[in-house]
């Protein structure tokens, strides 16, 4: 339960109460959460579609969620990714890293977006006040912030 | 050999489905001689795999390369750059 | 209003709401939410009392807030700090770093963090099972945390 | 000199208050000479700063270091090396 995709939005306070629940050593919780911006450069966006590929999605993050394990002394990590249809400003993404100290915290957090932006399989589709739709391009930045975790 | 072929983002829009199931034959050993094998097959996969350096293609839900074999593959998918979270 | 010392708890989604509100073009959030711990080492922690400086407390985290926006493109930060008596699971502090991208969001937080944790006049003390109270000491690697963000 | 002192955690529990306002004689000049005059002025404060290296000071809430000059300070704390968060 600690990796799902979901349609519905979730609640971060809950999340963070369901790392906790029986977890007396955890000092330090980080939590990414990605909204969907207003407007993509000039054009404003006026829904965005998410589209993945069941199967293959859960199994790529619990495979990221087991390599940041692996890396880091985490009591708990949970991602929450939501398909479908979302409006500007509501959630796409959760990710949540909970530890005994802040520095494991934090980089996992952001290991844990960095191998999901470029591992997981997602795509956005963005539609402009025109009604035209356009698939997000992948950004190299992405790439190359993935770079810095390789061993 | 049976595979299930599965397509997202805007190649599954170019090509119009999102699934379908052929019988890929023997000569096609490899997932680049499946991209040359669809690209003849018609002008929608023509238009789909025109980019062809830039699709990702996944073999029974793990990431692979070009050269990776077909044998054993139930499931072979092509889709562009990720672009979630 | 996005620094606060305070007695309450923190409701971190109602801090994320508050942070989004009027923000079309956040696409990235970083919470960091420190909690007591349940032990010290070897040792069981009963309760936990925050004590600090009033006036400077609230100096301190505005400056570390005003230099983190200076060094990062964000649209919004917050941060709460807990003082009192708190018991293991209770939350401590809060920070909040909502920005356009993920890199400036988790870079911000981690940054907020490391300046409190070596500049903020706040000091813990612990108390074990039976009734003794201690100082926290202070970690050397704190003060190393915050070397990586001199200029 | 008037100085507001205020003092946190073990250095508020040895000297035993939290707060005292004195009249500083002006000779003592730096943060470093209000250590060594307070030391001075009895058990309590000598036992409070003992450990005089590893107490911090602030002067009217500006962290400073022990060289920092006194005049026109309104406010000097003396405390341990923070630990929130």
């Amino acid at each position: 339960m600690s990796v799902r995709v979901q349609s519905e939005d979730f609640d971060i306070g809950r999340e963070i109460a369901a790392v906790m629940t029986g977890n007396t050593d955890i000092g330090a919780v980080v939590t990414f959460t990605g909204v969907v911006r207003g407007a993509a450069g000039d054009a404003a966006i006026t829904s965005m579609t998410l589209e993945h590929y069941p199967g293959m999605t859960e199994s790529e993050l619990e495979q990221v969620e087991a390599e940041a394990h692996k890396r880091w002394p985490l009591h708990a990590t949970r991602i929450v990714h939501r398909v479908g249809m979302l409006m500007p400003g509501d959630n796409i993404v959760l990710v949540v890293a909970a530890s005994a100290h802040r520095h494991a915290a934090f980089e996992a957090a952001a290991f844990l977006m960095d191998y999901l932006k470029t591992r997981a399989p997602f795509w956005k589709k963005e539609t402009d006040l025109s009604g035209t739709g356009h698939w997000v391009d992948a950004r190299e930045s992405d790439d190359e912030a993935l770079e810095k975790w390789k061993k | 050999m049976t595979i299930t072929l599965r397509y997202f983002a805007w190649i599954r829009e170019r090509i119009g489905r999102s699934e379908e199931t052929l019988d890929v034959p023997a000569e096609v050993a490899t997932v680049a001689d499946l991209v040359g094998w669809l690209t003849a097959k018609g002008p929608e996969y023509a238009a789909a795999f025109e980019r062809a350096h830039v699709i990702r293609a996944a073999i029974d839900h793990t990431h692979v390369q070009r050269d990776a074999r077909l044998a054993g593959a139930r499931e072979v998918a092509f889709f562009p750059p990720v672009t979630g979270g």
